[in-house]
């Protein structure tokens, strides 16, 4: 209905590949920048940044790197939250070690260093597939965060076993981490690190690279009889799945929670994650983005409801109902459109360009 | 009548100058004239002042395929010179045989570059019409677009003793053809490069030698009835028609056009070929027969042209489509439509409208309109013609109530086109519109026979002087062989083939194809045939649409076993008995055609069948077959009998034939007096 | 001028090999042995693949014919025997290693990669020959956007060729198969293989699709000069398509020859033919 | 399984245990801190092997739903936290435990209807993944539900089952091999179980039915029993066995929400022995078991405690490298 194609011809491949070929698509998401850079900012309270937005753009990230791997190469992963432990202490090792090198290539080796953890529990995928594969990236899970939690060495001997994010400025006095980073500072930060880390994922999966994935997700053996080397396709999808989870670890380390402690990383972590990517939908980068955003306000939502309606319930009950409908909710979505709301959205958009014709 | 021809609008050239922007191009319209009376010399214009803005594109490889100007000279320069170095010599013949492609339409000016004439041949052309054209036209080069195409040629090759030379556009599946006359359409251009490098100068001095009284193309007419005619018209044939077109309309550069019809029919030349070389608008082929909507919905043309077939089907898929949606959106769809109906030609025409009327049309764009003209590829559509047959107004008005600028137009092959166009805010369902500018239009008041003088006109039929003379009368008037008349505001109205227009007794006017066109406009009627000449009044028959009473039928609950029974229904003949009164209403207001009332009908017992030879195999009628076959029932319209009694052979699917018997009853309809509120403005 | 109005290609009636021969061998595989826990699928299998040819393996169900490709194509690794292809002898090979070499092959039930669209399918076949690394992938433009409109460009030859241009952008999965069965041809064609194995290309599909795919088959050895290697139970197609036939039954090599000579041999008409297919 | 394995196991079995030993012995002469009493050594062996019964009890849980309708199950935790805070429930309301275990059973039944009903017809038909995502559903669902109905504070569970060590083969080894009687009787529970599961299995008409949807569905069908019967039988088997489970595992540890994530423990198991083998199962959680011990105390020595957490894990990835099926599960023969 508000797709005007007619028109819109291409004549050159590279506008035919873009990423958005139809008008309309740049100038929706033109628009959602420009909203989020310049009015966010100036409207939402620090509640808002501090627990709803900062929280969605790190488990953005981290979705979008399990769906590399899970969503795009098919290989399921419960290693997330372990992954995302790595990219945490890492950075916090490498910025309280060397405190001079810049934040961001910090952030940026944490996620090459967990690339290589990774690869390596990646290697079982090689021989095992679905659910044995599943499992054995929950060794991943437990072993990372046992290794972390039991030597002190990772949180520079810390007796609570916390580590803290020191104090690091983006440019002058500009800080993102520590206590003088402003919820606004970390908030626009995000935005722009995380909208190059997701179109960074576009131009992969849209690429050579994304296809052998993809290709090896469909029908692994007619992609080796194509030529393509399952080893290469999923070690490399590991590797570029664990760079972005370990940045969304470093971030959530760094800038969301400002200290944190091993077992914030544990399974449960994983879950959510996977959650994230199956409600957003498997294989879809805007999934990662949208799966992260309804599994970060669900439970906000959820909590405070009650208090809305003014009914008052202890907090043990509201979790507990939290969990119920947590999980009632997981089995509804997965019957009404088990491809996740990035499908929806696509069956919406086809609506809107074929109007008013029935999709 | 002259006079109102004479006074219909011709714009100045200073309309073509703004298309003009590079200083180049800053002579006087005088000698833009006298420079640019050919296409080749039209091509080097366009190189010079536009070198750099798309002539032609095609969807191929997935992407739209541009040329410039300047590449599309370069390529016809090496080609021309290519056929050159290949013997093509002045006054020889090419066909051109394939489907709307660059290098098809590039084949046609690097032919009139060096004095050649350029033949397009329908490519669906079965090999004995093929064969007849390219022999009638002692064609010694022909083109052809692929291995389907020469494989057609060489099959007729010994029945076209003058064809010497063969060119194929694409080489797929022709690796194994050996014949040392049979040449790549690379390779030519090839040949060309170096004998453009050894004769300096040719190209241009062979351009330069052509005037606009050369002939510039044949265009043979699809013969329906005897063998095909090859149509002679000259440069200035094309371009001043092509002229009065674009200046009428105020075309420019930056139009868009699909060519998807046939390069053989004189449409095509003029919207794909004339007037882009005229005003300077890029054209576009479409990627292949099947994907012709969807590359329309791509490139959004500015300037549409489609035989009244198209607009059809279109409509139709829109209706089908339609069925499947959801309920609220069937209504919303269905109400806006009728918004649009009330309210959206007029809007079109600048015509007063009911201020809740606009709001509802401005709510009706945004949910209906707009969005489906996107899906259709027509929203950036300025100016879109009907032409070559009738148009049912339901369709016509339809487009137009979108909001489509949608426009009758009449002309012929031998006026290379425009005789009648339709000027915006005066477009009737009914009419053709007035004289095309330059256009001088009489009617035979013998006859009622349409003829038409113009710079258009044909030069001859080649190898063919008495047809010409019939045809081309002295004083130049042209026999179009369509009955018309002209209405006060100076519209015509064709109503009739001319040897078709009969008189009923009174001597009214009576043009049968005039009142069948009307009446099978309205759904639920399929096929009428009207008698009448030399009778003292007019009766018909009438074929229901199976399809659309049938669906009527069930929804009423109304139980009917075969046509016949359906036929019979009174509910039926009721129906029937309406569209028939509508019609006469219609005539009523026509002064001409006032007598011409249908006064008795009956509907026939079983649908015309090509098998049973009552309709041609492109399903028109054969009325003379028709008379012998049901006779007695046409003796029963005009015998006071209330019922007839028909029996009559028919043939079956497998073949066998079996009698079928019936009785039909026979219906009176009513007709008017010379009703006062002008017909034409609503809808037959 | 009547001599060039006899069909230049082979596919109405008059049989190709009086017209074509070939003496350079592609490839060749000599006693082959093939065996699953106890099943014996191959047994002693010899026979060879001749440049530029198009070769049927014939058989009824369960003769071994699938396994055959899948052994030429290194998916299956025979207990014994030795493959040369391209005058190198090999025993064990990745199929990945196989489609390096230059062999590509479609599949008995289509085996499409459902979850992209038919461009996307045919790109694939080009990830052999794409070579700009994971980092300019990331960035996207520059080298890789090159390279990746390279062999757009390239893919679209083949979509032109093989006549899918309207389906370019649907997902497969919502193809008909007589489609997919196409998109997984160009799929493969887009390898550029010196060595194409077609597993019953024309399986399912009604007369129409089979003589759409029989001309593409031809065209496909015609135009590239691609040497073909199908299975095929369709005879009069085989008959019709291939230089020579190989036939097998129960894992053995019953013949070997032109289509006429093999139709006459009593062994196959009493094991194949005579049971028809 | 045919005998030659049986053998091969009944014999491998002991011999790489005491392998096993006589390893780390070798080691003691290295390092004497590692030095150890064979009595003590098959005390921690023994002892995991029974703790490996009670992983086996949770294993079976999966092994039935995912042989029946190849779902991944990873609800089963949750269940058995369920099955054990509804006895404990009933049984506070002053019933006798029997009555209560009774009862509970029949909560199972409705549980595995309602599943059945609500998440696995709507879904039939979908991609595997999509279940074993819904299964997680269905385990925050019953976290939450249990814990809202019975309350969430650590309940004890006590169906008057011996708690006193004893101590065996005093004349073997000096000091003899303390053993756990809870743990002995858990396991001839688990046991007898098990013993239970084959009969109905192989006897039973229903059960041959569940192994041939175990093949595939029309199978099943042809046996001429609804797919929907047969899962919600298989649901309930895993219900009852969630619950033998919560019993035990409750009546060791006490009934609390860790008792969910049990199933964590039960996974490597599962992968070890093959996810579609009963004696998979059971093989798979004495080795785990008994592994997992050995090494907390030899080896944790070395590179830090609790290593149970992964070790298992890690263990069964080691030999999924060499089986990718698993011990015991079908070997899979790629085609084209």
């Amino acid at each position: 209905m508000l797709y005007r194609e007619a028109g819109q011809f291409k004549s050159s491949y590279a506008s035919d590949q873009a990423i958005f070929p139809i008008r309309q698509d740049k100038i929706g998401i033109a628009l959602i920048l420009v909203v989020a850079l310049l009015v966010v900012p100036f409207v939402a309270s620090n509640y808002v940044l501090n627990s709803i937005l900062v929280p969605f753009l790190v488990f953005s990230t981290a979705a979008i790197g399990l769906n590399i791997v899970t969503g795009y190469c098919g290989q399921v992963s419960l290693g997330t939250g372990g992954f995302m432990a790595c990219g945490a202490f890492f950075a916090f090792k490498l910025t309280t070690a060397f405190p001079d090198i810049h934040i961001i290539l910090i952030f940026l080796l944490a996620g090459f260093g967990t690339a290589l953890v990774g690869i390596v529990f990646g290697l079982p995928s090689l021989r095992i597939k679905g659910f044995y594969l599943a499992i054995a990236t929950l060794a991943a899970q437990f072993f990372l965060i046992w290794m972390f939690t039991q030597n002190p060495w990772w949180t520079n001997y810390n007796p609570a076993g916390v580590i803290t994010a020191p104090p690091r400025a983006l440019f002058g006095d500009f800080y993102i981490t520590g206590v003088r980073a402003t919820p606004v500072g970390k908030y626009l930060f995000l935005v722009c690190f995380v909208t190059i880390l997701a179109l960074v994922a576009k131009n992969l999966v849209r690429s050579a690279l994304g296809r052998a994935w993809m290709a090896i997700r469909d029908m692994d053996i007619a992609a080796e009889i194509m030529g393509i080397r399952p080893m290469m396709a999923k070690l490399s999808a590991f590797a570029v799945s664990s760079f972005f989870i370990g940045i969304s670890g470093a971030l959530w380390a760094f800038i969301y929670t400002a200290s944190v402690e091993a077992l914030a990383f544990e399974v449960t972590r994983s879950f959510q994650v996977l959650f994230m990517i199956i409600i957003g939908g498997l294989g879809s980068i805007l999934g990662s983005f949208l799966g992260a955003a309804f599994i970060v306000l669900l439970p906000i939502l959820l909590n405070s409801a009650p208090a809305m309606v003014g009914i008052r319930m202890s907090t043990e009950l509201l979790t507990h109902l939290e969990f119920m409908i947590f999980g009632a909710l997981i089995v509804f979505f997965l019957i009404v459109e088990p491809q996740g709301l990035a499908r929806l959205w696509q069956i919406g958009k086809e609506k809107l360009r074929r109007w008013p014709f029935p999709y | 009548m002259t006079e109102r021809a004479m006074t219909a609008p011709s714009g100045s050239d200073s309309r073509v100058q703004p298309l003009d922007p590079a200083p180049a191009a800053r002579v006087s319209a005088a000698e833009a004239e006298a420079a640019m009376d050919t296409f080749p010399k039209l091509l080097l214009h366009h190189a010079r002042v536009r070198p750099t803005r798309p002539a032609i594109r095609e969807k191929d490889f997935g992407i739209w395929q541009s040329w410039s100007w300047d590449e599309a000279a370069g390529e016809i320069r090496k080609l021309a010179c290519g056929l050159a170095a290949l013997g093509m010599g002045r006054g020889d013949r090419i066909a051109i045989i394939g489907d709307n492609r660059p290098r098809l339409y590039w084949t046609m000016t690097a032919a009139q570059a060096i004095g050649a004439v350029p033949v397009p041949v329908y490519q669906d052309a079965v090999a004995d019409e093929m064969a007849f054209v390219l022999d009638h036209a002692e064609v010694r080069f022909a083109l052809a677009e692929d291995q389907e195409q020469v494989d057609k040629l060489l099959e007729i090759l010994e029945r076209c003793p003058k064809l010497e030379i063969m060119i194929f556009d694409d080489s797929r599946g022709l690796r194994h053809y050996q014949q040392d006359w049979l040449h790549d359409f690379e390779a030519v251009q090839e040949k060309g490069r170096a004998f453009d490098a050894a004769n300096p100068g040719f190209y241009e001095g062979e351009i330069a030698r052509a005037t606009g009284s050369d002939t510039g193309i044949m265009l043979y007419t699809s013969g329906t009835t005897g063998k095909p005619k090859g149509v002679v018209l000259s440069f200035d044939n094309i371009l001043k028609s092509a002229k009065a077109g674009i200046e009428f309309e105020g075309l420019r550069e930056d139009e868009e056009v699909l060519a998807y019809l046939p390069m053989a029919w004189v449409g095509d030349h003029i919207f794909s070929f004339g007037q882009s070389y005229v005003a300077g608008f890029c054209v576009s082929c479409p990627e292949s027969g099947e994907t012709v909507l969807q590359d329309l919905r791509e490139l959004g043309p500015t300037y549409f042209f489609a035989p009244p077939r198209i607009y059809e089907n279109i409509l139709t898929t829109v209706t089908i489509r339609m069925e499947d949606a959801s309920r609220i959106k069937r209504k919303m769809f269905k109400y806006f439509m009728e918004v649009a109906k009330r309210a959206g030609s007029r809007i079109l025409d600048g015509k007063a409208v009911s201020v809740t009327d606009r709001l509802l049309y401005g709510i009706g764009r945004v949910l209906v309109y707009a969005p489906l003209k996107n899906t259709l590829g027509f929203s950036r559509i300025r100016v879109a013609y009907t032409a070559g047959e009738a148009i049912g107004p339901d369709i016509f008005e339809f487009y137009r109530s979108l909001g489509v600028n949608l426009k009758q137009l009449y002309g012929s092959t031998e006026a290379s086109v425009f005789i009648t166009i339709q000027p915006n805010g005066e477009i009737f369902a009914d009419s053709v519109g007035k004289p095309a500018p330059g256009v001088e239009i009489r009617i035979d008041e013998a006859t009622g026979e349409v003829l038409f003088r113009s710079p258009g006109v044909f030069i001859e039929y080649y190898k063919n002087p008495e047809d010409t003379r019939e045809t081309k009368t002295e004083g130049g008037w042209v026999h179009t062989g369509d009955a018309g008349v002209m209405t006060e505001d100076g519209h015509l109205k064709i109503i009739d083939r001319a040897k078709d227009v009969g008189r009923l007794e009174d001597g009214s006017l009576f043009a049968p194809k005039f009142l069948e066109n009307k009446l099978k406009f309205f759904p639920k009627i399929k096929e009428a045939v009207a008698f009448g000449h030399e009778r003292p009044f007019v009766t018909a028959f009438v074929n229901i649409d199976m399809e659309a009473v049938g669906a009527w039928a069930e929804r009423n609950g109304i139980p009917y076993a075969s046509y016949r029974e359906l036929a019979a229904l009174p509910e039926v003949y009721a129906q029937v008995k309406e569209n028939v009164e509508q019609v006469n209403r219609d005539l009523a207001a026509d002064p001409k055609l006032a007598g011409a009332q249908i006064r008795r009908f009956l509907v026939l017992h079983k649908e015309l069948d090509a098998d049973d030879g009552e309709l041609t195999r492109t399903r028109k009628v054969r009325r003379n077959v028709v008379v012998e076959r049901y006779a007695e029932l046409v003796d029963a319209l005009y015998s006071d009998a209330k019922t007839a009694h028909a029996e009559t052979e028919v043939t079956y699917e497998d073949g066998s034939k079996g009698v079928m018997q019936a009785d039909l009853r026979i219906e009176d309809a009513q007709s008017f007096e010379g009703a006062s509120q002008p017909a034409l403005k609503k809808a037959g | 001028m009547s001599e060039i109005l006899a069909d230049p290609l082979p596919l109405d009636g008059d049989a190709p090999e009086a017209a074509r021969v070939f003496d350079e061998v592609l490839l060749s595989v000599d006693n082959i042995t093939l065996t699953f826990g106890g099943v014996t699928a191959l047994s002693n299998i010899g026979f060879d693949i001749r440049k530029g040819e198009i070769r049927a393996i014939i058989g009824p169900n369960g003769a071994g014919k699938t396994s055959m490709l899948n052994v030429i194509n290194g998916f299956y690794h025979p207990q014994q025997g030795k493959i040369t292809f391209k005058g190198e002898e090999r025993r064990r090979m990745r199929p990945h290693n196989a489609a390096k070499q230059g062999i590509a092959r479609t599949f008995q039930n289509v085996a499409l990669f459902k979850g992209m669209t038919t461009l996307d399918n045919v790109m694939t076949g080009r990830l052999l020959k794409m070579k700009t690394n994971m980092f300019w992938q990331a960035i996207y433009w520059g080298p890789n956007q090159r390279e990746e409109i390279k062999h757009r460009e390239f893919c679209e030859h083949i979509i032109d060729f093989l006549e899918i241009q309207a389906i370019r952008k649907t997902p497969v999965g919502r193809l008909p198969y007589g489609m997919q069965k196409r998109v997984e041809l160009a799929r493969a064609l887009a390898m550029e293989p010196e060595l194409l194995l077609l597993d019953e290309p024309m399986a399912g599909m009604n007369i129409e699709e089979k003589e759409d795919m029989s001309r593409f088959i031809l065209d496909v050895n015609d135009q590239f000069g691609t040497t073909i290697a199908l299975i095929e139970h369709d005879m009069s197609v085989v008959m019709d398509l291939s230089d020579r036939v190989v036939v097998l039954d129960y894992g053995r090599k019953l013949a070997d020859g032109t289509p006429a000579a093999v139709s006459r041999d009593q062994k196959v008409i009493d094991a194949y033919l005579g049971v028809g297919h | 399984m045919n005998t030659r394995l049986i053998a091969s196991w009944l014999i491998g079995a002991p011999a790489a245990v005491v392998g096993l030993g006589l390893v780390i012995q070798l080691a003691a002469l290295a390092d004497p801190s590692l030095y150890f009493a064979w009595g003590y050594y098959f005390e921690v062996f023994v002892g995991g092997l029974l703790q490996g019964v009670m992983y086996s009890l949770v294993a079976l849980g999966f092994v039935l739903i995912f042989k029946a309708s190849s779902t991944f199950n990873f609800a089963q935790g949750s269940m058995v936290l369920f099955a054990a805070l509804t006895m404990v429930g009933f049984i506070e309301w002053g019933l006798h435990w029997t009555i209560a275990f009774a009862l509970t059973m029949g909560v199972m039944v409705l549980l595995a209807m309602a599943i059945e009903r609500v998440v696995l017809r709507p879904l039939v038909n979908q991609p595997h993944i999509t279940l074993f995502m819904a299964t997680i559903g269905i385990f925050y669902f019953l976290d939450g539900f249990g814990q809202t109905l019975w309350g969430s504070d650590v309940k004890s569970l006590d169906i008057g089952m011996p708690r006193t060590p004893v101590i065996v083969l005093e004349n073997v080894f000096d000091g003899g091999i303390m053993i756990n009687q809870f743990d002995l009787v858990a396991a001839l529970v688990g046991g007898a179980l098990v013993l239970g599961l084959a009969v109905f299995f192989q006897k039973t008409r229903i059960g041959r039915a569940l192994r041939a949807v175990a093949d595939d569905h029309q199978a099943a069908l042809s046996v001429g029993i609804p797919l929907k019967t047969i899962w919600v039988v298989v649901w309930t088997v895993a219900g009852i066995v969630a619950l033998v489970a919560g019993v035990m595992w409750g009546g060791k540890m006490g009934v609390q929400f860790t008792l969910a994530l049990i199933a964590l423990k039960a996974l490597p198991v599962l992968i070890l022995g093959g996810l579609t083998s009963i004696p998979g199962a059971i093989v798979g959680g004495l080795i785990i078991g008994a592994g997992e011990q050995v090494a907390e105390i030899f080896l944790g020595h070395f590179i830090g405690s609790a290593i149970q957490d992964w070790f298992a894990y890690v263990l069964a990835m080691l030999v999924l490298l060499v089986r990718p099926q698993g011990l015991f599960g079908e070997k899979i023969i790629e085609r084209v």
